[in-house]
């Protein structure tokens, strides 16, 4: 137990600091949803930090990663957030399905997929959820049947953030007649095949954050399933683990966050009743706990321990934090909060009112909580199935 | 003592209610924001017909002559059908204050047939529907001042509803333009009837997510027969029973105009707030997914309520108030009842 | 709709607190749980109250009561808890087994029981729970064997509150071999009987305050069933009715704990930090909405209602109330929240940590919180059973 | 950076746990209250032939010369035992106060070999454990004075938890009583030791839940198979999960003695304080009206999680203290840890 980085840990933290001060743009980018033009500027910085190596650092080297542990990742983590460098919008990509592959994927598959994903130059959507399969993800109904060493996917899939202008989507597909479980496969797809067709859903607030894929006939090669034919559950479970667990969600960017709520509390404090400096304070510890929570389980895995069900209380802890966070602000912003950031005077309403909403989300997607606490009632604490 | 609607409250309250379900739907609200419509011209005109804007204001000035306590169940009716209109604004909030003036200018019988008139309060930071506007009643330190449209320069705000129609207004007060030398209770009427118009809003979307969640199946069966889900909508229902009561009581005393009566408004604002909040967000977790969508309805009441909730005193300015009747009155249960607490 | 007591109410009003003021005793009587003394005493309580025709002030005036409508039944109540009067030793008698007999019972068992109960000369226990039937109450099995004109009971009773030192209990039966909702009996038995045996059991402060009944071949006569038989069941869950509902639960009780807590928030509140008071206040609200909401749920019944599954919201109302409200008192007393009363230097912290564990066991019983939210869910929402 | 206990710390703190848990059976408890007895002395005797007692101190006073680290999960274990002897209290608040003393009087090595020092520190009205104490720390001021036990006056004040031994203590300072000018870090590693006690009763106590969960039916199956069930105990444990780390940081960083060291020992006590007590409620629930008798043992954990929580210092003089930290240092993913803030 030692608090207190080495001094090469220190090194490599000024190194990313330097560089991420050097290239991070000065001003944000255009939404990667909303255009073109914006999803492929954010393309662009995923080929600047793979260029610099810092794309994925703890991938292996030979793929244009640093083969770092975890905690020189988290340390990379807390400077790309804290740099405000902009959203990953190969996340899909090379947080999720990136670790799938390296540990189900041939070695075809590979190096066909994962030096173009490090560069940017495949930016991938997920096609997990349909209309009829949500939080019952064993009830997926599209098809992929085999006709010689070619799928025919059918269906459509729900919830695919990115797919309107990302190059490639991965899928949970089932031979037809199979059920619940089994008979499953992932499989890759390119989302300008013939047969593909996208189309975003609007969020509440307007916003056009995710999109449906309807497939009709599309033809791919056997070679783009990833792992055994039927075991796309187990793989499909290995990478929820990796959405819900920690790669998505690092510490830092709730940290960044509860620093700026403790600024916007500062700037209104005077305004404000003495109990709101409690409920800032809560959530500056609800961050730091969770970093503390994840520093612990970095030290485990690099010490060789695995991600067991522990990755459903953080998807909790997380999701839970993420909306007291943004409820706090908008009770400092009072009656501004509804404001849109567009509105002339708007002030300093910044994002809390989109990120609130964006929470709200966060008990639901990635396995709802109900799910969750289903998972750790019976594997963490071993109580009975329903 | 009797905690209940009189007769006349219960019919005047179902031909309202029936009334706004039928004419304000989901689907029409849609056609509204493509049009980009701040009023449906036909509903306004049978609101005004049915004589809802002028409930409140004494029969001489062509009202209905009625009180608090008989608009409050309509006030809950049009959260509960997500009205775009102003009509709680203008019935609860301006129309009393009018009522309150030595010369209304003619106002208060215009504002009863209907005319709107928006009220910049020193509450909120905006003016709501203030291009719709008649007049406009606007503050200036403590005094009351009514400006004409082409007085005053708008600023539009985007709100997050976009039925909100917020505006700066930008204006300059005159001898000529003061009407009163302050707004009485116009904030806590403002505050009672955001209160109502929650618990329609919360109730709203706890039958919305009851709904769905008969509808909806995962792993078999429908989600509504899970616990997990029905305790997320069962205690929401909680919420509400438990807020309404007080809305109704507050409705009642308000008039009082005495810090009991004050403190239950505040109390009101807060508990509806709050159970508005748990029902939105619960229904949003039974709809999943799906309930993050411009396409489900939800969201319609899911950010109204939130806008309401900050509107006419944050639930800190309210529980300043409780805190201060609490430590300063008799509490306890023959302290119950503002009229009681004023003998 | 018009709060506020007619000239007739206050006068009651007046009355009630006058006859309170000349007959509550000075010091509060010893434990009726714990000796015999306290017992008799409180039953002298119960003797003197039903002297002045405050036994139970919506009973019929051929009883012993008022015949009063709701609402002064709840002045009345009003006036009791002001007054801190003691604490009805024969609750289980007349607020709902009374109620019950009155709705169900046969002129001979009215006439029978209700005069010696209202008058105190018989304490009455309830006798439903089992040890293997608590939430799942139609899980009981003791029996009511029929031989001739009389039962033969068996089995075990447990959570008898008052059964050590009362005379009579009610309890839920079956005949043998029945299952479930069907088959069962609501039967009267003198706690004196032959076969009966008592023993107290120990709460975790150790105070005694529950009991378990042993019936071992207890005769009672067939006229001692209370509804038809087998219809046991319907008349329970009539009595459970009225114990979440309403007649136990009146709101005074919890309009003086607030008063309470907002005095002892006022002495401390120079050593609290400020959100304490809006805790304070939070609490008070929630006494106050109860109140209002049992003084609608009043009205409406006076106009001729009836009361349903909405009594489910008043018992998570209340009991979530109770917690929240001794929780704040406990946190106000800080360290000194640990002290039993007997402690020398206990200073002012009074019965809030009895009240706070006494709280603990209202989300369990009288139906845990659990069964309530299903009903809530089921019969007020109309959503499917499970 | 190693978040992590080294296999040093593993196999002494579960030596430490199998031990305690052995010894420290809820029958043993029962015994002991039916006895009347203060400290189960072959227990103690154990405790001390492991070295225990003086794992924090120096090896020149017979200790073992660790830190805070190495002794943290063994006051978890403590507390998942509902151990009644004072081990905590001795080991991790009296020995390294006494190893900051200038001349400690011999004490240091006698507390470290096991003899009781009864702590009396001005955040707490009362004194734990001063009846069977050796010596008595006492404060007089910001001073340390140290006590006999003849020269000193008890007063027993009841606990809810009857093996919380408290007392006033009535006495009189002296030049010749006086040890040390100050406390230094004592409070602070009161709330610490107390915080990781809270953690143990509160895993305890969901282990006390889960078991009967799966043994307790109603309506035909294990109420463990409820999903209500199920996730008031999921909570509980998410509860905790995110209290342990913060109480293992705190360990690691509090020598430092900085404001975030100070503030984490706070984070560290709130969080604690909070997991245990929604997991003892959380465990009640599920256990029902049996969990309200004395004889089901969760009473033990929830009663002593109840004191603890209030004991070295209130969650609202924790928060304050984590206010200042937030409002006066920085903030965010680099300002972390306390070693970090202090280069």
């Amino acid at each position: 137990m030692k608090l207190e980085y080495t001094d090469e840990q220190r090194a490599f933290r000024a190194e990313v600091r330097k560089w991420m001060a050097e290239n991070v743009p000065a001003e944000p980018l255009a939404s990667f949803d909303l255009t073109r033009e914006g999803f492929e500027a954010h393309r662009l910085w995923e080929r600047k930090l793979n260029d610099g190596r810092w794309g994925m650092v703890t991938w292996p080297e030979a793929l244009g990663g640093r083969n770092l542990d975890l905690i020189r990742w988290l340390i990379f983590e807390e400077e790309y957030y804290r740099a405000g460098a902009p959203t990953r919008v190969n996340q899909n990509g090379i947080f999720l399905l990136g670790p799938t592959m390296m540990e189900f994927g041939t070695e075809e598959q590979k190096s066909r997929f994962l030096p173009r994903m490090a560069a940017g130059e495949d930016i991938w959507a997920q096609a997990w959820s349909e209309p009829g399969a949500g939080s019952d993800l064993a009830g997926v109904s599209a098809t992929a049947t085999l006709d010689g060493d070619h799928y025919i996917l059918n269906g459509q899939k729900i919830w695919s953030s990115r797919a309107v202008f990302a190059d490639w989507a991965f899928g949970l597909f089932r031979a037809p007649g199979s059920e619940r479980h089994k008979g499953m496969s992932l499989v890759l797809f390119p989302l300008d095949a013939p047969g593909v067709t996208r189309r975003p859903i609007a969020r509440m607030d307007g916003e056009l954050v995710f999109a449906e894929i309807f497939l009709d006939d599309v033809r791919v090669p056997v070679a783009n399933r990833l792992g055994d034919e039927g075991q796309g559950w187990n793989v499909c479970m290995a990478t929820a683990g990796f959405e819900r667990g920690l790669l998505l969600r690092s510490p830092a960017r709730y940290q960044v966050a509860a620093s700026k709520l403790v600024a916007l509390y500062e700037a209104h404090k005077q305004d404000l009743p003495a109990s709101m400096g409690e409920r800032v304070a809560q959530n500056w510890m609800d961050a730091e706990a969770y970093a503390l929570a994840i520093y612990a389980m970095c030290s485990r895995l690099n010490a060789g321990g695995k991600i067991g069900p522990e990755s459903s209380t953080n998807k909790i802890f997380w999701s839970e934090m993420d909306i007291a966070m943004t409820q706090t602000a908008l009770e400092i912003l009072g009656p501004r909060a509804e404001l849109m950031p567009q509105a002339p005077d708007a002030g300093d309403v910044g994002d809390w009112l989109e990120d609130y909403i964006f929470a709200l989300a966060g008990p639901i997607y990635a396995g709802s909580n109900e799910i969750q606490r289903n998972i750790i009632a019976e594997r963490m604490l071993g109580l009975p199935r329903g | 003592m009797d905690f209940a609607f009189t007769e006349d409250q219960q019919t005047i309250t179902q031909a309202a209610r029936d009334m706004l379900l039928e004419t304000c739907t989901p689907a029409g609200l849609r056609k509204m924001l493509e049009q980009n419509q701040a009023l449906d011209a036909a509903r306004w005109a049978t609101i005004t017909e049915m004589g809802l804007p002028g409930m409140l204001a004494p029969e001489a000035a062509g009202g209905l002559g009625l009180g608090l306590s008989d608009f409050i169940a309509i006030a809950e009716a049009a959260g509960y059908a997500g009205l775009p209109e102003p009509l709680v604004e203008l019935a609860g909030v301006a129309v009393p204050l009018l009522a309150e003036f030595h010369d209304d200018r003619g106002w208060l019988a215009r504002a009863a047939a209907g005319e709107i008139i928006a009220v910049g309060h020193a509450a909120n930071p905006f003016v709501t529907d203030a291009d719709i506007a008649a007049a406009l009643l606007l503050g200036h330190g403590n005094e009351v001042h009514l400006l004409a449209p082409e007085a005053v320069v708008l600023t539009r705000q985007e709100s997050v509803d976009p039925f909100r129609r917020l505006f700066r207004v930008d204006w300059a007060p005159g001898p000529e333009t003061r009407v009163a030398a302050s707004w009485g209770l116009t904030a806590e009427r403002g505050a009672l009837f955001a209160a109502a118009q929650m618990i329609g809003l919360g109730q709203r979307c706890i039958d919305l997510g009851v709904a769905y969640a008969k509808d909806r199946n995962q792993f078999g069966k429908p989600i509504g027969s899970y616990q997990a889900v029905k305790h997320l909508l069962a205690s929401a229902q909680v919420k509400i029973e438990f807020a309404r009561p007080v809305v109704y009581a507050a409705a009642a005393e308000l008039d009082l105009a005495s810090l009991p009566a004050r403190a239950r408004a505040a109390h009101a604002k807060i508990a509806a707030g709050e159970a508005a909040d748990l029902a939105a967000r619960s229904a949003l977790q039974v709809f999943g997914a799906m309930g993050m969508t411009w396409e489900v309805d939800l969201h319609f009441f899911l950010k109204r309520a939130l806008a309401l909730k900050f509107a006419w005193g944050t639930p800190a300015l309210h529980r300043g108030t409780v805190l201060s009747r609490i430590t300063s009155l008799a509490t306890g249960p023959d302290a119950t009842f503002a009229a009681e607490l004023a003998r």
